[in-house]
């Protein structure tokens, strides 16, 4: 089970600040959590497409695609940020 | 160092009397304040709201002092930054930096502008006649970050 | 615009409302604040004074500011420098800019100050422990104020 | 006639803040003046030696030592300011 969060546009466009999920097997790092959602289809096919600027924190430090996620993390998507 | 999230105003005033109170080793402060402005890229803005992130803000926040900190001779550092609702005029945010000399505080308070503007998890949604949107992020804002890197680093 | 030379202490808040005061184009505002440290050039200080050039001052101080104006896109200016007997954490000078965006006020802020330092008429002498003695220039402000001339006006 | 005025260091060495000259005919700019002050000899002399870092304002804006003087003048003399 993971926390997963959605800040700004994203969380307006998902309907939804966060949710809990389980993860399958297949999915170990962020590109594969990205895919996983990205296959909900609809706005989060949309949101998530590879060309999209989106930002993703996990366990709040800022991630890379390569970033592994496991049981117990908080991970966020968001645009990039646009405080200050 | 001191990093706030917050609804409320700042007064300017006292955040920087408070900051540098009773140390007489520093002999330079550098503030820098935030403001809403009335237009934004052409469009007039009436209202705007900052969402945040909490948890990892001050967390980011905090670990852009330290690396600030670690990379300058300077004293004293203070984030604050405001969420919520905000009208033009309204102040956002505050950096201050307090050092022995005034070019650390300069370019260490900069460095925190530069470094908040894309590492803390902020975002701004704009009211304006045409509706409200949330504001891109700007090139212009990554490309200032990255001239702290060392050609090396990058 | 403004440059002023005084006795009196300054309130840092009050004045930078007052230079943002209603002014919605102001989506920055960068602000220096100069303080009597205890120890300089490892002497420590237990009192200065400030002498100036009146007249020659407000006029150097002005003539800085509207050379920051004509080379960044800013849009407010002030300059207050105390003289007389300071003690330390005394405030000494605040030079602060408004403009709409950041990076035109920290480089207008610090290219003043650097300006200030090297071309107006203010000596400072100081009180230590073996007698008064007036402050000698320090070579590394030369240079800050040097490095704002373009390479082919140098 | 001129107006000469002294500040900080040379005004304490000189004993004077300022002083009315009437200018001999050889001195007309900063270099002639500065050497016409000098031969006062003393304080004088050693204030204004080629080697001390003098600095001269001519009516209230920096000089060099090729800047004109002439009657009515306001020329002032003061080491490397240091204030800010």
């Amino acid at each position: 089970m993971v926390t997963l969060l959605y800040f700004a546009r994203l969380r307006e466009t998902f309907g939804t600040s966060s949710e809990q999920a389980v993860l399958p097997d297949q999915v170990g790092d962020v590109r594969s959590l990205t895919e996983w959602l990205r296959q909900r289809g609809g706005v989060w096919q949309e949101e998530l497409a590879a060309a999209r600027p989106v930002r993703v924190a996990v366990n709040q430090d800022m991630a890379s695609p390569d970033t592994t996620v496991r049981d117990g993390d908080e991970i966020a998507f968001f645009p990039p940020v646009t405080g200050g | 160092m001191a990093a706030r999230v917050q609804t409320e105003d700042f007064d300017l005033g006292a955040e920087i009397a408070r900051l540098r109170q009773g140390n007489p080793a520093i002999g330079a402060v550098v503030a820098f304040v935030g403001l809403v402005r009335d237009l934004n890229e052409n469009a007039s803005v009436s209202e705007m709201t900052l969402e945040h992130y909490p948890g990892m803000t001050e967390k980011a926040l905090t670990e852009i002092e330290a690396a600030a900190k670690s990379r300058w001779d300077i004293v004293e550092t203070l984030v604050i930054h405001r969420v919520g609702a905000l009208q033009p005029t309204d102040q956002i945010v505050l950096v201050a930096v307090g050092s022995a000399h005034r070019h650390e505080a300069f370019a260490a308070c900069e460095f925190i502008m530069d470094y908040l503007k894309t590492q803390a998890p902020f975002w701004k949604k704009e009211q304006t006649p045409q509706g409200a949107h949330w504001v891109d992020a700007r090139e212009s804002d990554e490309t200032a970050a990255q001239r702290w890197i060392p050609p090396q680093a990058k």
